[in-house]
């Protein structure tokens, strides 16, 4: 095992202008939002970010014009309201939107895992999503080849590069995801490159002595980044919960049009 | 009474012992509902969620804003990716999952991504999450809106991104408003109950179709023991919160 | 969660002459040998049975002629030989026997898990068995719907029962399994009835301190067995390694002819 | 010197630092070959087996009849599970895979099925295991016999299980005999080296067909540092139980 432990500058310098992302977390849960900051302060851009439901990640890099297209099942804030630069960045045309349904994308993400060029996936048929998606050639209506009718096949998700941030990690990239885990080990095994920030770096012994804590092995592994409190101001389960009022002081500076400030502020953070 | 208490209520009856619920984000009112019929009439129920507990316990939850928040996960008896609940549902094994509606029309289908036309619209809503997907797979759908209205019961979506009613299937179609409580049907939506305090005016009134009226009664609301339960969840009234948008 | 503690009798119950039956572990590790020996007593059979890589489960099965046809990637006992009984029941055409390969099982399985009809699985063409396959239904070579040439598809598999020896369990039917899976939550999500027999029977709260220990929660079990020593002479990883003695003197057995004598003391032992 | 030693010798020498490798069951001298490599030229090397301990110690690991043995994982950094090694492979990142063969034609297919028909066969061979999955995704497809005669070497298989040599593919194919060791070529089966203690003629004698020979070697054997290695994984020989057959 090679060490891959790097800081976050390095490890935002494996990312290039126009590559495909995708993030660790649903809504205001385990975000990489340290590595987020950093990837708005290296000045790139032209990113196509991908998630099933995404939040404040999604809306601060539209917010910071880092983004050419999002693809999605659901953005936003739950009860606070709608993500609102995502909201406006659409409405004005600035970015592409592209809807996505969350068995879709995770059956894609599952497909990049596999390494398979596609997966089928059940539903969505007779919905508006289909044609929208067709025309993009994500997804394609085909007849199950055992005789059980129409089904989607949905293309493989391959992202350039996924960021996952974890609970634990060791310096040679072995990983442990604590509680919910949604995609990411799926994200984690389908990209051609993976960060890991890591709350907490623990020596290898940690996984050796209970090889099932190894969520995503080091073999998948580019670089991994201590970083503790990086997924501040979204929850990182065991150790922070979301913190709620930083959230709202998020979305009331946006309403404000402060969020270049918001901004600023969030990267110095880092 | 509030009438997300009254909502949840309906909510929680839908859901009969043993049987596999789900929900997903921004979901206060349904996460209450699961945990309602939970510790009343199906202790048996299997509740899986957004934040991936499986049967998280009653007794160690408190509800915050996030339906992700891991704290809704605690005391669970196992992780539930949502990846996995979404496998139980293509196997027709998810009995009920509860969905929002933006926009809901006749047949119960739903839009939840934008308002106007989908290139350039007039607003970018959240999404439909996994509206496509489980729609039309699981047996019982639960849609909730909490703001009866024509912009919300209309004629024609501007989006279909959830299926309602499909003849001919082993599907029940449940769309609970603030004021009402509706079945879908062929003949379209049958209003099933007005809850407390509100007309049949005040709901039809308030629609821009017609739905089915042919008998209806009023809902019934949570019980003192019931609504005693609810704020044991949510001591802090989070499930208010989605009516003051 | 309701109560599903019964005993090995009352497990077998659930099994009827004719199912398709997958059962966990592979080789010389974790087989639910108990549960079979139990099984074959039952006199129950025309069994088709499916596994990646069995070993003594199905050689032992198809010896007590409870086996319509087997289906595998591998058969045998390693360094120790042929599976003598299938091998014999083969040659002398009285089972049906379907060479698999191991992804394909495994997609197979995977898709049976996943509710899916199919799935891709790649490389296989060019060999024999794509004809075998293609002739008995399970496999299709299609063309990916997004370009990428021809692929086999799988069709899903799933089992009418699944039998999984796991290290632990609670009597709802919670269960975790330690070390190596190999494809046993795959087979315990795709079938139809779930039989886990368990090793060590645990308190709930064992999965509760912990529920990432939580491999097959219980919403898949259809019942749960408390065996100690259920796997034997398979192993069962951090409780007891495969007593290869034991296994030789099975194959010895069966090269004397004394099959039935084995497998009489096989039953007798639980 | 045992011709396992020689053997195993030659599968370490292809594996590369940093390569990812894999064996199944039945792979004494494969797991014992990746041990040599990572404990000498190859400290890198990704350990993937089917026991499913992802890199296991080489202090705590001893050599059983069964490759799945779970104290083959012992002191592992991760559960590997076999399907996901077949993911990486399908991503072409598992770099080799080791597979025995019952029949090895001049292009290095192999038959691990049947001798004589598959219907009704004369012998009913254990299965491919994963050929047929991973012999034409891997980058290096390591075979091997204990047993160089006619019977393994033939003219035409009985049945194609695995596919050897494939034109324009970035795919190299290593024959292993306990004589000699072969590379696949688009000409055939080109003789690359002879153990120590046969003879060109014991190697090709025992063929039915013809390799290319166009100058060869003699096998590297291990070296007594290398020898020690191997002994002290595999105190008990079990490596030899293999020539018995």
């Amino acid at each position: 095992m090679k060490d891959k432990l790097v800081d976050l500058d390095a490890a935002v310098d494996l990312v290039r202008s126009g590559d495909t992302l995708t993030f660790s977390g649903v809504s205001m849960v385990r975000k990489p939002m340290a590595f987020i900051a950093k990837l708005i302060q290296s000045g790139k851009k032209d990113f196509t970010i991908i998630d099933r439901e995404p939040g404040m990640d999604f809306d601060i890099l539209v917010a910071a014009g880092c983004v050419k297209c999002a693809r999605a099942a659901m953005v936003g804030f739950e009860l606070f309201g709608l993500a609102p630069n995502v909201r406006k960045a659409v409405q004005e045309g600035e970015i592409q939107f592209i809807e996505e349904t969350c068995g879709a994308v995770v059956n894609g993400l599952r497909a990049g895992a596999m390494g398979l060029p596609f997966l089928p996936v059940k539903g969505i048929i007779g919905t508006d999503l289909v044609e929208l998606h067709e025309k993009l050639g994500n997804w394609k209506i085909i007849n199950d080849p055992f005789g059980g009718g129409e089904i989607v096949a949905v293309k493989a998700i391959v992202p350039d590069v996924a960021v996952i941030h974890v609970q634990k990690a060791d310096r040679y990239g072995n990983a442990s995801l604590e509680g919910s885990r949604f995609e990411d080990v799926y994200k984690a095994k389908a990209a051609k490159k993976l960060i890991i920030t890591a709350e907490e770096m623990v020596p290898s012994d940690y996984f050796k002595e209970n090889p099932e804590r190894n969520t995503i092995p080091y073999c998948y592994t580019t670089a991994v980044v201590h970083v503790p409190e990086g997924a501040y101001p979204t929850a990182c389960p065991n150790y922070y919960p979301p913190d709620y009022e930083e959230v709202l002081r998020y979305l009331k500076m946006c309403r404000e049009g402060k969020v270049k400030e918001y901004i600023d502020e969030f990267i110095r953070r880092w | 009474m509030h009438p997300a208490d009254v909502m949840i209520k309906v909510m929680a009856s839908q859901i009969k012992d043993g049987e596999v619920f789900l929900h997903g984000l921004a979901s206060p009112m349904p996460a209450l509902a699961m945990f309602l019929a939970k510790l009343t009439h199906a202790p048996n129920m299997v509740y899986l969620a957004v934040a991936e507990g499986i049967d998280p316990d009653p007794e160690k939850f408190k509800l915050y804003p996030s339906s992700a928040d891991p704290r809704h996960a605690a005391g669970c008896i196992g992780i539930g990716e949502l990846a996995e609940a979404f496998d139980l549902a293509a196997k027709g094994k998810v009995d009920g999952m509860f969905l929002g509606g933006a926009q809901i029309d006749k047949h119960a289908n739903i839009n939840l991504t934008c308002i106007g036309s989908y290139n350039k619209p007039k607003v970018k809503l959240p999404g439909g999450a996994a509206a496509a997907y489980l729609s039309p797979i699981v047996k019982k759908l639960i849609l909730w809106t909490t703001n009866h209205s024509k912009r919300t019961f209309v004629e024609k979506l501007d989006f279909k991104t959830g299926i309602g009613y499909e003849k001919g299937k082993d599907k029940k179609v449940v769309v609970i408003s603030n004021m009402a409580v509706f079945e879908a049907e062929e003949r379209g939506l049958r209003l099933i109950s007005v809850h407390p305090g509100f007309s049949i005016d005040d709901v039809l009134s308030e629609m821009s179709f017609e739905p089915v009226v042919d008998g209806y009664t009023t809902t019934q609301p949570p019980s003192d023991e019931e609504m005693k339960i609810i704020q044991k969840l949510d001591p802090e009234n989070v499930r208010y919160l989605e009516f003051k948008k």
